[in-house]
């Protein structure tokens, strides 16, 4: 005869305002079973949980029930309450009557009577749990980062240092990130490559690192502690251990005129080519899409047309008929670090998203985005640092920095505010009048939102030191005027019209996640929300971590966020990833299903829904050894404890622990309607 | 007991059914029911297959005299339903923090009528008498059967598969009833068989009318190659029978009857005299219940599953043996009846095509000829 | 060990006037040698009985002129290859008499993994439809009031998972009075109230014998789950209630399983019309999933199987 | 339903719903709109009894009325058996629109319609303006264009098309065009041979209803556009609205101060007439106040000047090509080849 | 029926509609409070025999809830939950069960509205329907008593 202890927490008002927790304690008292019931202001504060541990002892509860909050929120607490008095800890259960109950609903009668009905849910469900053990599974201690950009840099570095094996992918031709792109980075307006190349350097040196550039995650199975990754390693046309980056390839192709990425198209790269100087690795990849020998091979032509670049290389290093590889690699934890793209103002957009027409959509020249900007700024950019408009060349006299291009407008799909644009326009407003002292910095905004360590300072400064005009509206319009970019504007706090004939136009257009951010969230099986970030488990008490287990998220893949913040949450997640790897044995919820091998005739309909591949056949030997029949066999490391398998057995002879058909059962049975 | 004999139109008799509904006694008999649907179902059933008479005929209890078909036929189940209930209650319990209240069942039952009882259906219930008062007296059974008058109305035998006269019953017998039914001419010689029988006759004498010799001599005739006619279908020693089984437990004869059978345990449903039942308590709520008894079968491997997962009787074979063992040589050893009225329903219900009288003929010949017989 | 109960027939297996078909007699030759060889140890077919054709289990080479095949031979055999009826594995070998749908049977159990190719050799006899009521003394010609309604639109009169197969290439079996996909229709048209009526009226008439699951050739559970206890998920005893749900977790098990062969309502002693429920369970996972129950062994079921554009019009 | 497409001919006949300024201050626009349907051979029938679609006014009083007084000659337009209305005027044509989406979204709104304006509505017509007909039918303008034997007047002349407001938003009721960056009366200029210019001002205010009270601005707005047009070297602007028309033309006198030459302002139907050949009177251009009639004229006999040139260049290569191949049969009379059959 | 409240229970899955429950508590969406819910880690762990049973007990409705295609946690679960619930919603139709009393619905972890529309959707329905007074019927003690 089960003997439960049940305790109905008032959550200071949340649950008491509309549920009478006393009616629910007295209830339950007289339930078959309940050994023991009360209410408490808090259950979660430690004097809740010193009730429940004095209630086990003083009156031998052999299981308990915790009528509060979502288990979501406290299973962990109780559970370990419970286990610290001895008692098994999946002996506990949680009653949610507080999201599911008090919050929901105004009728005291009603949330009273409703609370009771769900804490006799629970109560009948723990009268048939089972004491269980945790499951020890082994943990590959070797970490996978996915990005190489800033966040997946740092927290590669971290886990190396912290002593294991880190596979870095990144899927351009060199790691760095959109980082290598900045000039200088706000608030302290250090130079981006001089705070990134070291980094880069350590983490390409690091024993503990495998770095794999132009290479992307084909395909993740396994769970938490033992995944199995394949890699596809792009072909790139060049070998790796051969090539010395001596770069004679790339002055010898004769194909110059393809806007290079890195240079956000404002400069130019050959078909082969490095990203950047400072490229780590400093290996070039050859753009098959842009070379003339690949042009003429598609069309079919017997004679290779080109071949420049392989005659130059003195080491031979040149590949043509190089294939995609694929590498197979074990670990136990992933971080996804892949970053975010600039939002296009451009005609052809995404569903759901519009482009900016009344800002010409992009065609008007002189009109840019923020990481133009960047390039201009950037000594190894294509003006040497040097702000020129790309359409002449020649300095703009005056340069208007537009605020909130694609953010907070919902009318074009993007609601959210971008975060760091306002820190990089105060930036650029900077840079801007230190190389041109005479220039015009006229900044439109809507609400300066500088809200991190000396950020608010850096914007007072851009406009008190620098000068830069900081007019509070939007603009209506920008459009080519003769040689000019006439921007119409509105002053809100002057309550007139602002037509500026600017020479360039700055946009800061919103941070939207990476392409392909969807494919690599369902290979991870880790959900993203309608932007396409990637969803954290819990946005205040688990902000790094995803719904699966022994997958973790850094930097702006997770939502807008600055380097500060990107490297924070990268060595947040080291920190989790190092806590995973520091038991040899990782422990799991024994929520797995265990299969009845007396009523099991092996029909293997289960292992036919697995999805993790747990379930194989198994041959049933008679007392004299010979083999007389199979059965299924769940591998408990392996189970994920969906309980698909249970559902499509047909004789019920698969359970799945913690969620057994008796539990459920019971938990029917005490919503009879006829009490 | 007045031997005295009575005539009754078929139209009297089914104006004393009405009397007996109009005053509020149940009146049981046996009704013609569409294979596929039923009258209370719908009202017209595109179901029924055009062209094929009702399927089947099942004793129910009348709503209306109209109902009631003396068409002769044999019921697919047995009367063993009104008075062993495919599912009753025993009791009900219910449970408030650690008291228990027990809800007992109420034994007494309103008096009621069976009308055109088949003889080996009511026969079946005296031969399960015995054992419903044997060690334990079944206050539900004996409610039922106190409370019942059972009017059998004689049978014509209904195919090759019948065998009563092999098993003490007849086509006319009235053991188990209170009264029989002869058809004759324009109607039927009804007599009282018991003192209820006579009780019910009195209490409807006007619809009664003394019967010519003419017509009794017919309704004996009728009856006497009624019995000729089914003792052809079987003639056999029930005692020899009785005790070869008895001795010949390992005969191979015995222990390999079942090799077609599929243990469905149809045939112990139909069968008028299998009686056993299963207990069970079904939950309703938590700390609420019912303890219900349920027709269960020895047929079914569950039978004799023992909770260590054990099973006595684990092939067909044995199963099957145990039924013949039991109806043929445990039970009249024990009780002096045999635990079978030779209604023959379990042969036309087994589509596996299991025959009694196929079977009970080699075990019959194998007890009188012992010798010279190979099996 | 031969089979004891003999039936009431003569010796040159012409009883209850079954004609000996050249089909006949090729089966009982290969009956005859397979088992004189010892590539099996028993036949099960069919031998006419007083009662019309039942299933026969012949052991020795001299009795393999008791198998019979015609349109009484209704039973689908494939349910004694069950492999928890150990009174019959025990006799070794089994060399079985399959018609098409009986085929379909032996591939279900393939399918899951209940028996190997192997052991068992299976002798195919070409159908042309089977009656009904097979409790008859002699074999008749097949009308639309006798044949059995699943017979109609039978896609596999020629069984092709076999060892052998005997008999001349049959006609189409005749169209029934009345189609169960008629009678199913006809059903359907009916208002969900009367549907409700028609139905629990049948399944309160339920005694829950089982013989519908011990007959079935793919109800092959160590323990069903009809008599699992921890939990009761279906109320053993046999009321209303409990009938309804032990029906419906029935009929849910046969979806794309059931081949349709009809033994379960033939064997319900009280005539429940099983073969409804049955027959729009193939109904349901066609139109749904474009899936017929087929004799291919490697044909994966529907259920446990999913395409990413299933339908879905029924959820929000 | 669309209506079908022009090439064919036989196009579903169209309700023509004129509106007030067609038949008064715009009758040029009228005119030219009727030449240029019978040329391209579009059937378009005035709704009878229309009555006025309230314009900014009614919307700006009343919601209802607003809806209402538009919905009227939808409603006429379906009983007369059409499913296409054509609104020329910007503002007809954007509260036909409106009030077609808001009885179509609004709840009630569809039951209530037909009991104020006391008679049966469907709601099945669809609306179109003249830009959006002729973008759609401008295959067949330029295959009129090219089947004109008169030279085309406007081949290669720079034109500025003017959209104004109400021909493209708000976007969810006009829909046929963007909002922003509109295309279609410059596919319209193109179809006709002339050059669409690119230029600023397309979507920009004219200044509209404040013509008669705020007459100063509707002045220093329209010779922003005026400006932007010529700064573009267009030679004209090309409108498809009453209001934009008078805004720009009327108001031109008072903008021309600084002694540049003014900038005529054609609709897009007289546009389209004078590609396809029609004459400037059949298309009402002398109704303007900027006169069109000097740039007319010197379109014109730059057209005829060009074909003149067109033709002489020709019969100077026929006669060359003639020559060369008399020469050749001389040479060649010397080695005749069998079998040369062409 | 104005007056009648339907007793519904709601068999959901862990990782989603639980979750998005969670959330319509935390925004104080308030809904009809008939819904009774039972966790259950996936729906590809829900089984028919609950919402039978659920029926036998007196549910007056139910309603089976899971994550959106693509976005089970474990990946296929609901995709065999659909199949599974196909077979189970045509064969109860069929039996003469209004489908209205079975609401299937996909709500993700961050649509704590839509839960509140489906809740509330659903007991509208089943209050519409009135009590299953059908299914109670079967009850033994009502049924036909020898």
């Amino acid at each position: 005869m089960s003997r439960i202890g049940v305790f109905v927490c008032q959550c200071g008002e949340n649950i008491a305002r509309t549920v009478d927790v006393e009616a629910v304690a007295e209830a339950l008292r007289d339930h078959p079973g309940v050994a023991f019931a009360t209410g408490y202001k808090y259950m979660c504060s430690d004097p809740g949980q010193a009730l429940v541990r004095e209630a086990i002892a003083e009156h031998g509860l052999t299981g308990v029930v915790i009528a509060a909050c979502s288990p979501h929120m406290h299973e962990k607490t109780f559970r370990r309450a419970v286990d610290k008095a001895g008692l098994n800890k999946f002996m506990c259960e949680m009653a949610n009557i507080r999201e599911h109950c008090s919050w929901i609903h105004e009728d005291r009668a009603d949330a009273t009577a409703k609370a009771i009905d769900i804490t006799r849910t629970i109560v009948e469900k723990v009268k048939h749990n089972q004491p269980l053990e945790s499951i020890r599974i082994p943990v590959t201690k070797r970490a996978l980062v996915i990005g190489g950009g800033i966040a997946g840099i740092q927290a590669a570095l971290d886990i190396a240092d912290g002593g294991h094996q880190v596979i870095l992918v990144e899927k351009d031709a060199s790691i760095g990130g959109h980082m290598s792109q900045l000039s200088e980075t706000f608030p302290t307006l250090d130079c981006s490559q001089c705070i990134l190349t070291p980094r880069m350097v350590e983490a390409y040196q690091h024993p503990n690192i495998t770095l794999h550039t132009w290479s992307e995650v084909e395909k993740v199975k396994g769970y938490i502690g033992n995944f199995e990754v394949t890699i596809r390693k792009k072909a790139r046309s060049v070998n790796e251990d051969l090539c010395n980056g001596c770069g004679d390839c790339q002055a010898a192709c004769p194909v110059r005129k393809i806007p290079s990425e890195f240079e956000a198209g404002l400069g130019k790269r050959t078909a082969i080519s490095v990203p950047f100087p400072q490229a780590v690795p400093n290996i070039p990849v050859l753009d098959r899409q842009n070379c003339t020998l690949f042009k003429g091979r598609r069309k079919g032509l017997a004679k290779e047309v080109c071949g420049k670049c392989k005659e130059a290389c003195l080491k031979g290093a040149i590949d043509y008929d190089a294939e995609d590889a694929f590498i197979e690699e074990e670990v136990g934890a992933i971080v996804v670090a892949t970053g975010f793209k600039l939002y296009d103002i451009g005609r052809e957009q995404p569903e759901g998203l519009k482009g900016y027409g009344e800002y010409g959509y992009g065609e008007v020249p002189d009109v840019i985005d923020g990481l133009q900007f960047e390039r201009l700024a950037s000594a190894s950019g294509p003006t040497a640092g040097a702000i020129l408009r790309p359409s002449d060349s020649t300095e703009p006299k005056t340069v208007v920095f537009v605020h909130c291009v694609g953010s907070r407008d919902p009318e074009k799909g993007i609601a959210y505010c971008s975060k760091i644009c306002c820190m990089y326009n105060a930036k650029h407003a900077m840079l801007y009048k230190h190389k041109v002292h005479d220039g015009r910095a006229v900044a439109f905004y809507m609400d300066i939102r500088a809200a991190g360590k000396g950020y608010d300072e850096f914007s007072r400064r851009a406009i008190e030191e620098d000068g830069a005009e900081y007019i509070r509206g939007r603009v209506s319009r920008i459009f080519r005027d003769g040689d000019k970019v006439k921007v119409w504007g509105y002053d809100t706090l002057n309550g007139e019209q602002v037509v500026i004939d600017a020479d360039m136009v700055v946009l800061a257009t919103a941070i939207r996640p990476q392409d392909g951010i969807r494919d690599l969230a369902q290979k991870l099986s880790i959900s993203t929300d309608e932007h396409g970030f990637i969803n954290e488990a819990h946005p205040k008490l688990r902000p790094v971590e995803t719904n699966t287990a022994g997958v973790f998220v850094a930097g702006a893949c997770q939502a807008p966020r600055d380097i500060p913040e990107s490297v924070a949450m990268a060595s947040a997640s080291a920190a989790k990833v190092m806590s995973l790897f520091s038991a040899d044995e990782l422990e799991r919820e024994p929520a797995v299903a265990l299969v009845n091998e007396s009523t099991c005739i092996g029909c293997m309909r289960c292992a036919d829904v697995c999805a993790y591949g747990a379930i194989e056949q198994r041959d049933i030997c008679a007392i004299d050894g010979h083999v007389c029949g199979h059965v299924a066999y769940v591998n408990p490391g392996v189970c994920q404890g969906c309980g698909t398998c249970q559902a499509v057995c047909l004789s019920k002879s698969v359970e799945l622990q913690t969620f057994t058909d008796e539990q459920i059962y019971s938990e029917i049975n005490a919503l009879c309607a006829w009490e | 007991m007045s031997d005295e004999r009575f005539f009754i139109s078929e139209s009297d008799l089914r104006a004393l059914a009405a009397d007996l509904l109009g005053a509020g006694t149940e009146v049981i008999a046996p009704v013609a029911v569409d294979a596929c649907a039923s009258p209370a179902a719908m009202a017209s059933s595109e179901c029924l297959r055009p062209g094929m008479e009702p399927e089947h005929l099942e004793y129910r209890s009348l709503t209306d005299a109209s109902q009631l078909d003396l068409g002769r036929g044999l019921p697919v189940l047995s009367l063993k339903g009104y008075f062993l209930p495919e599912h009753e209650a025993l009791c009900r319990w219910k449970q408030k923090g650690t008291t228990i209240e027990i809800e007992a069942v109420p034994t007494e039952f309103a008096p009621r009528v069976v009308l055109a009882a088949k003889p080996c259906d009511s026969a079946a219930l005296a031969v399960v008498d015995e054992v419903m008062n044997w060690d334990d007296k079944d206050e539900l059974w004996n409610g039922r059967r106190a409370a019942t008058t059972i009017i059998n109305l004689a049978c014509p035998v209904v195919d090759e598969s019948c065998f009563c006269t092999a098993v003490g019953a007849a086509p006319d017998a009235v053991k188990g009833a209170d009264g029989l039914l002869t058809p004759v001419k324009g109607g039927y010689v009804f007599e009282a068989a018991t003192g209820k029988g006579g009780v019910l006759l009195e209490a409807h004498q006007a619809r009664l009318s003394p019967v010519a010799d003419a017509l009794t001599e017919a309704a004996d005739a009728d009856n006497a190659n009624a019995r000729a006619h089914v003792a052809a279908n079987l003639d056999i020693d029930a005692g020899s029978v009785r005790d070869w089984i008895n001795t010949h437990f390992e005969d191979p004869l015995l222990a390999s009857l079942a090799i077609r059978c599929n243990g469905c345990g149809a045939c112990s449903s139909v069968c008028p005299t299998c009686h056993c039942f299963d207990i069970v308590d079904e939950e309703e709520g938590v700390g609420r219940g019912t303890r219900r008894r349920c027709w269960d079968t020895c047929q079914a491997p569950t039978f004799t599953l023992h909770a260590s997962g054990h099973n006595p009787r684990d092939d067909q074979h044995s199963r099957y043996r145990q039924r013949i063992n039991h109806k043929f040589s445990i039970y009249p050893l024990r009780f002096g009846e045999v635990l079978c009225t030779g209604c023959g329903r379990c042969t036309r219900v087994c589509h596996a095509g299991q025959d009694l009288v196929e079977i009970l003929e080699a075990i019959d010949i194998a007890a009188r000829r012992p010798a010279e017989v190979t099996p | 060990m031969s089979e004891t109960a003999t039936g009431a027939q003569t010796s040159d297996g012409t009883a209850g006037g079954a004609k000996v078909t050249a089909g006949v007699k090729e089966l009982r030759e290969i009956a005859r040698t397979l088992l004189a060889e010892g590539d099996v140890r028993v036949i099960i077919g069919w031998e006419a009985a007083r009662r019309g054709a039942r299933p026969v289990f012949v052991t020795d080479p001299a009795e393999a002129d008791r198998l019979i095949f015609d349109a009484r031979c209704v039973h689908n055999l494939v349910t004694y290859l069950n492999p928890r009826r150990d009174h019959v594995a025990e006799l070794g070998k089994i060399g079985l008499i399959v018609k098409g749908c009986d085929a379909k049977a032996v591939a279900g159990l393939l399918r899951e993994a209940q028996l190997t190719r192997e052991d068992v050799v299976l002798i195919g006899v070409r159908c042309g439809g089977v009656l009904e009521e097979n409790e008859m003394p002699a074999a008749v010609t097949l009308t639309p009031d006798n044949v059995a309604p699943r017979c109609y639109g039978c896609d596999i009169r020629e069984p092709a998972l076999v060892d052998h197969l005997v008999g001349e290439p049959q006609p189409e079996p005749p169209r029934p009075a009345q189609t169960i996909d008629e009678r199913i229709a006809a059903l359907e048209d009916k208002p969900l109230e009367e549907r409700w009526a028609f139905w629990t009226e049948q399944f309160s008439k339920c005694v829950r014998c089982y013989a519908c699951r011990q007959v079935c050739p793919l109800c092959v559970c160590e323990r069903c789950v009809a008599d699992k206890t921890r939990p009761q998920w279906i109320e053993p005893s046999p009321h209303a209630r409990g009938n309804l749900s032990w029906n419906i977790t029935r009929a849910l098990h046969l979806a794309g399983r059931c081949v349709g062969c009809g033994e379960c309502e033939r064997f319900c002693p009280v005539g429940i019309p099983l073969s409804l429920m049955n027959r729009k369970l193939q109904q349901i996972v066609a139109e749904r999933y474009g899936y017929t129950v087929g004799d291919d062994p490697e044909q994966a079921a529907p259920i446990g199987d999913y395409r990413l554009d299933d339908g879905q019009e029924f959820i929000k | 339903m669309r209506g079908d497409a022009v090439s064919d001919g036989a196009l579903a006949d169209i309700a023509y719903y004129p509106g007030c300024s067609l038949h008064g201050t715009s009758r040029e626009f009228d005119e030219s709109l009727r030449a240029v349907a019978a040329e391209l051979g579009i059937g378009i029938t005035e709704i009878s009894d229309w009555s006025c679609c309230g314009a900014s006014s009614g919307h700006t009083t009343d919601h209802l009325l607003g809806v209402a007084l538009p919905a009227r000659n939808l409603a006429l337009a379906e009983e007369q058996g059409y499913d296409t209305v054509l609104a020329p005027c910007a503002a007809c044509y954007n509260r036909l629109s409106a009030a077609r989406l808001a009885i179509a979204t609004e709840d009630g709104l569809a039951e209530r319609i037909p009991d104020v304006i006391g008679r049966r509505f469907g709601n099945t017509v669809q609306v179109r303006n003249a830009v959006e007909l002729l973008r759609d039918a401008a295959a067949s303008v330029e295959e009129k264009v090219a089947a004109t034997l008169t030279p085309n007047p406007l081949e290669g002349v720079k034109l500025a098309a003017y959209y104004g407001c109400l021909l493209v938003r708000p976007a969810e009721v006009c829909g046929y065009d963007d909002p922003e960056q509109p295309t279609s009366m410059d596919e319209v200029i193109s179809a006709c041979g002339a050059d669409a210019v690119d230029w600023n001002m397309k979507v920009e205010c004219c200044g509209g209803a404040f013509s008669v009270s705020r007459t100063s601005s509707v002045v220093r707005l329209g010779r922003a556009i005026i400006d932007d047009a010529r700064a573009h070297g267009a030679e004209a602007i090309v409108v498809a609205c009453p209001l934009c028309h008078s805004n720009l033309d009327l108001r031109q006198k008072a903008m021309a101060l600084r002694g540049e030459d003014p900038l005529p302002i054609l609709f897009v139907t007289q546009v389209v007439g004078l590609a396809v050949g029609l004459t400037p009177e059949s298309l009402g251009l002398e109704r303007h106040f900027v006169d069109t009639e000097p740039l007319i004229a010197r379109l014109i006999e730059q057209a005829a000047a060009r074909d003149a040139e067109e033709r002489r260049v020709k019969q100077e290569a026929a006669a060359k090509a003639a020559e060369r191949a008399a020469r050749q049969k001389a040479g060649a009379g010397a080695a005749p080849k069998d079998g040369d059959a062409q | 029926m104005s007056d009648f409240e339907p007793r519904i229970t709601a068999f959901v899955c862990n990782w989603c509609t639980y979750t998005g429950a969670d959330l319509a508590g935390t925004s104080r969406l308030h809904m009809a409070s008939n819904v009774r819910i039972i966790r259950l880690p996936c729906t590809g762990r829900i089984d028919p025999l609950f919402i039978i049973k659920a029926f036998e007990r007196g549910a007056d409705g139910v309603i089976v809830s899971g994550c959106h295609p693509a976005d089970c946690h474990y990946t296929s679960g609901n995709y065999h939950a659909r199949r599974r619930f196909a077979v189970f919603h045509d064969i109860m139709a069929f039996v003469g069960v209004d489908p209205r009393r079975m609401t299937f619905s996909w709500v993700s972890a961050s649509e704590g509205a839509k839960w509140r529309d489906v809740v509330d959707e659903a007991v509208a329905n089943v209050r519409e329907l009135g009590p299953f007074e059908a299914y109670r019927a079967l009850a033994p003690e009502a049924e036909r008593q020898a």
